[in-house]
């Protein structure tokens, strides 16, 4: 595979804005280093986020793409990440059947408090998708 | 010759229910207009009732109208179909007191691309077809050959787990039992676990590359139920209604993740496809998948909640970090 | 007045080679189990003595699934637009069947009028077209109801009769014989020859048996245009998907898209289907939401509107409409049974 | 009814490829209502600039690249040359992109498609207007068209309703049309608020109260679907004979020139025979999809 000079893994991450979200934030303002590869995307709950967004995210070329949410049992809305975790198993194990390097999709649970931990996730998963390369699951050759 | 009996059985229940007025229409299967072909009948007529058939050939999955056909049904249903209806009664798209559900308990049908595979004939060409338990009978110019049934039965039949209807009012004929030959019916899909994940992913490129979005798949699929679905969305717009792969690849795999937990792997998707795309390499894995993660068979209890709106406290989150 | 030519079948893979010095050529090949035209690789020959047509209908050489209409990027100066490379080579498409070489002509029509289409009609004039004679027609084919006959046809440069061992050659047009000329290997037919190839197509014609009245259908279908209780029943079992329409040879109708990928645009054109409710979809209505009234303009646009509009019925019968619809939709049953007028 | 020529329009083709798009430069925005906004463009060809021509009542299909392609009536008269107008309603994803245009953005402009008005039937006779919401803005075109050869037209009456007064557009001409003594000016809303002193009620039961009178007339009708089918009636009523009464239709497009399919009424084409047509020959066609 063709690796352009200097190619540094893009991530999406998609993060519940009472516990990931607030997470990052913490990590900001402790000044908790983390890699820039990562977009966030703050969202209401790890439970909004439809697995369409997740193969949406690589076919936008995103190297990867994380959903973070609340640990099991502190979800904001009693059930949400419940839900996101049966839907991240499943998405996560089919599109790995499909073909997608199973380091593109991933997951974690970090609380408003874990800012350390955030930072820790996502320089793991940079670490990850440098290894794999490049997305060019989408790339149009022939 | 059991199912000349299933049939007269049939046509008589049918035709009491419409004439109780216990029904509005009837749902099942008549002669098509082609050989070996059978075609949905949904009528509201005693006399059409006549009509109904009963044949290795009774492709569709009819549950699959149940959305879009008012009133009481009386409906006729294979195995696979039952647990189609099940699932939508779980999904709350249908009520159960609205069916009459009239099980068939099916020994698989014939899937007539294998058929013309192995003889090398259309199914124009062929003068007849017949199954004889575990053989299937089939008569070319005027000679009969046997060919074992698991040959020319359909991959979905030949892993069918529950070839006896899982819910219904009157079941006509006995229960069978699974006629099964799992490593036949698994092949596809094990040849593609061996590969490396880029020889899958130009496996799955190279399929849906042939795609031309003609929506058969989704259109026949009972468990795809949305009013609009997401591929016809433009604000934003997911994916391109232009069939470039990509977006035919991502428009399957999402629609497998939807259907996942309702798909009870009727291999309507792949049947109907007229680019002979192996989508049910597709359904079946996420149909294992779902079985080997949450224990979970779509479409066995209509009490039960959907697949992906229950959860347990504690469950698979090793993939978590 | 004979002046046939034949050629002996096992000729037909030099002749094809001979003829890819010159231009792309297609025959039907039945790649991953869908018989369609494709390329020839230079040595499979089995579509000889496969007799069936294929399942993509030719109209995808002209008018693909989908096609480049022009790229755009936004620089500087502005939006640029830019037509794709038209390096088209010359297509030749050989074992084209006289129902799908008719439907060319159809396609025609549309394509040229009022404004020509600037996609379709260069490539449709830059081909060469062998037709070849059925002499298997499906159980699903009604050709001679619609004024075809499965093993002639006048629509294509060269008209091949399926012999057992060799073709017969009839030279339709100017370039036709041009081809032939030049052709190595190329006998004259003999009256004998002429005499089978009669026989053959004579067989053929009567091997049609599915048939559709087509005596004033325009007139029968207007008269019951407007009932909505014959439309909701012939259209009860129909699940609105695209096949019966995509596939259809004389189907033209499509839909613009564009793709931004970073700055760099293109404009798509690809097969829309009148099957589909959001294909007359406007924001605060849609005059053909429900089924019935889809199916009823997918008959009508046939049977009614063309011939209304080209004198020609839209519909050449190949069958494939009913061979590959998943409820086995029968557009000769609805045809033959539409309600007469009291 | 289908037009067999076109021969004035070909000159316009970019690259003779009827399907490219012109690109044309927005030149100012002008803000109709919340939803509602008018486009004046102009050609970046400077040929095309002085030579592009067009009748009242054609429409055009605008692209906004990335977004799509859409058709849209001309809004402006041919009479007033200079630029191009078109007046859009935000309701979809390619509206919403050219709502998110301003001046100096350039879009793709491909035209004009379609009959236009019946100029020369107009000439000489009394005009009624009746127009709901947007639908106003072919019609505005003709209207502007006839208040610049005045001479050439009797008795003028324009009857223009919207569900609100936040939902009237082109208030600026409403007020000019209104304030000119030749033209009898009639704003209706369906609902008022409680700064609105006009009339309430709907569009055809106000042509009705108005009740322009039949002889030596045309009305010319644009509004939503459902008022036209209301309105046509109550024209009926008023003695108006089926070839008198005008009407622009809309339906979905794509190509604009009777090749993409999906604006058919029965064996008619809107984009190709239309988008004019008057009520005979609507009533004349196969289908009552209109």
């Amino acid at each position: 595979m063709e690796q352009e000079v200097g190619w540094e893994p893009k991530l999406l991450g998609f993060l519940c804005r009472w516990c990931s979200y607030a997470g990052a934030d913490l990590a900001g303002i402790s000044r908790k280093k983390y890699p820039a590869n990562i977009k966030i995307i703050k969202v209401p709950c790890s439970g909004r986020v439809d697995p369409l967004f997740i193969i949406k995210a690589l076919r936008l070329g995103f190297d990867g793409v994380l959903v973070s949410g609340c640990y099991p049992g502190d979800c904001h809305y009693q059930t949400g990440n419940y839900c996101a975790r049966r839907r991240m198993a499943i998405t996560k194990k089919f599109l790995e059947y499909m073909g997608i390097e199973s380091q593109r999709i991933q997951a974690s649970w970090v609380s408003a408090s874990e800012g350390g931990k955030l930072a820790e996730v996502v320089t793991e998963v940079t670490k990850e998708l440098r290894e794999i390369g490049p997305n060019q699951l989408f790339a149009d050759g022939k | 010759m059991e199912n000349k009996k299933i049939e007269q059985k049939l046509r008589q229940e049918a035709k009491t229910l419409l004439q109780q007025r216990r029904v509005d229409y009837i749902i099942g299967y008549e002669m098509g207009s082609l050989k070996f072909t059978t075609t949905p009948l949904i009528t509201k007529s005693e006399n059409d009732t006549d009509r109904l058939v009963v044949n290795p050939f009774i492709v569709n999955n009819l549950s699959v109208y149940l959305t879009e056909v008012k009133g009481k049904v009386g409906i006729v249903v294979k195995g696979c179909d039952s647990r189609s209806i099940v699932s939508l009664i779980q999904d709350n798209k249908i009520a159960r007191e609205a069916l009459v559900i009239m099980g068939i308990p099916c020994p698989g049908l014939i899937d007539l691309k294998k058929v013309e595979l192995l003889l090398g004939k259309d199914r124009d060409e062929l003068d007849n077809i017949t199954r004889d338990g575990d053989k299937v009978v089939i008569m070319v110019d005027g000679k009969e050959s046997n060919f074992p049934a698991t040959e020319v039965l359909f991959d979905n039949c030949l892993v069918c787990e529950f070839p006896t209807p899982q819910e219904y009012d009157v079941l006509l004929g006995e229960p069978t039992f699974p006629v099964g030959d799992i490593t036949a019916g698994q092949a596809k899909i094990r040849q593609l676990k061996e590969m490396a994940p880029q020889q899958r992913w130009e496996f799955w490129k190279n399929e849906f590359s042939r795609c031309i979005r003609c929506y058969a798949c989704r259109n026949v699929c009972p468990a795809c139920f949305c009013q609009k679905c997401f591929v016809e969305e433009s604000e934003p717009q997911w994916v391109l209604p232009t069939p470039k792969w990509q977006d035919n690849l991502l428009f399957q795999a999402i629609r497998n993740i939807h259907v996942a937990g309702r798909c009870t792997d009727c291999g309507e998707c792949e049947r109907v496809c007229p680019m002979n795309i192996s989508l049910r390499s597709l359904t079946r894995e996420m149909y294992e998948i779902v079985g080997e993660l949450f224990q979970y068979k779509a479409g066995m209890d209509k009490n039960a909640l959907p697949l992906l709106t229950a959860y347990e406290s504690t469950e698979v989150e090793d993939f978590i970090r | 007045m004979i002046n046939n030519k034949k050629i002996n079948k096992r000729d037909i893979g030099n002749l094809l080679n001979e003829w890819s010095q010159e231009f792309t050529v297609f025959v039907p090949l039945r790649e991953s189990g869908v018989a369609m035209l494709s390329k020839w690789d230079g040595k499979d020959t089995g579509f000889m003595d496969w007799h069936r047509n294929t399942v993509q209908p030719i109209k995808a050489n002209f008018f693909p699934p989908m096609e480049e209409m022009f790229s755009f990027q936004k620089g500087k100066e502005g939006y640029h637009i830019e037509l794709p490379s038209s390096d088209e080579h010359k297509q030749l498409i050989f074992g084209i069947r006289p129902c799908d070489a008719r439907a060319l002509i159809i396609l025609d029509m549309t394509f040229k009028d009022l404004y020509e289409d600037p996609y379709y009609l260069p490539k449709r004039n830059n081909m060469v077209l062998i037709g070849l004679g059925c002499t298997n027609p499906y159980d699903s084919c009604f050709c001679t109801s619609l004024g075809i006959n499965p093993g002639e046809s006048a629509d294509v440069d060269l008209m091949l009769t399926d012999m057992g061992d060799q073709f017969l050659i009839e030279e339709i047009t100017e370039v036709g014989k041009e081809l032939i000329a030049k052709a190595s290997r190329v006998e004259e037919a003999t009256e004998a020859d002429e005499a089978e190839a009669r026989e053959v197509k004579e067989a053929s014609y009567n091997k049609v048996t599915r048939k559709i009245d087509t005596e004033g259908i325009k007139e029968k279908l207007l008269s019951c245009f407007e009932d909505q209780d014959f439309w909701e029943k012939v259209s009860t079992k129909c699940i609105s998907c695209g096949i019966c329409t995509f596939l259809c040879p004389t189907c033209y109708c499509f839909d613009i898209n564009d793709e931004l990928v970073r700055r760099q645009g293109t404009r798509f054109r690809s097969w829309d289907s009148c099957a589909f409710p959001v294909y007359t979809k406007m924001p605060m209505e849609n005059p053909r939401l429900e089924k019935w009234r889809r199916v009823r303009q997918k008959v009508c646009h046939k049977f009614e509107f063309y011939p209304m509009n080209f004198d020609i019925i839209a519909c050449v019968g190949c069958g494939r409409c009913i061979r590959q619809c998943l409820v086995n939709w029968d557009i000769t049953q609805t045809l033959n049974s539409l309600p007469t007028r009291v | 009814m289908r037009i067999t020529d076109i021969n004035q329009r070909e000159r316009f083709l970019a690259n003779g490829n009827v399907y490219l798009p012109h690109i044309v430069k927005i030149e100012k925005v002008v803000d109709e209502t919340y939803d509602t906004r008018t486009f004046h463009f102009n050609f970046k060809d400077e040929k095309l600039k002085k030579e592009f021509t067009f009748q009242s009542g054609q429409f055009a299909l605008c692209s906004i690249f990335g977004a799509g392609e859409a058709p849209f009536a001309i809004s402006s008269s041919p009479t007033r040359r200079g630029h191009l107008e078109c007046t859009v309603r935000q309701v979809g994803k390619l509206t919403n992109a050219l709502h998110r245009l301003g001046i100096g953005a350039e879009i793709g402009f491909r035209g004009p498609y379609g009959n236009g008005f019946p100029m020369g039937f107009l000439q000489g006779k009394n005009l009624a207007f009746v127009a709901g919401g947007i639908g106003l803005s072919p019609l505005r075109s003709l209207i502007w068209n006839v208040i610049d050869n005045r001479d050439n037209y009797e008795k003028i009456d324009i009857i223009y309703g919207a569900r609100s007064p936040a939902d009237l557009c082109f208030k600026y001409d409403l007020d000019t049309w209104s304030k000119d003594k030749g033209i009898n000016m009639v704003t209706t809303v369906d609902k008022g608020d409680e700064s609105w002193t006009g009339r309430v009620g709907f569009v055809p039961q106000v042509l009705e109260q108005v009740a322009p009178s039949p002889s030596n007339a045309v009305a010319i009708v644009c509004g939503p679907p459902i008022m036209i089918r209301f309105t046509f009636p109550v024209l009926e009523k008023l003695g108006f004979p089926p070839e008198q009464m005008i009407t622009t239709l809309e339906k979905r497009m794509k190509c604009g020139i009777g090749k993409c399919g999906r604006c058919n009424i029965g064996n008619i084409y809107v984009c190709r025979d239309g988008p004019v047509f008057t009520y005979a020959q609507i009533k004349s066609l196969v289908s009552s999809e209109y």
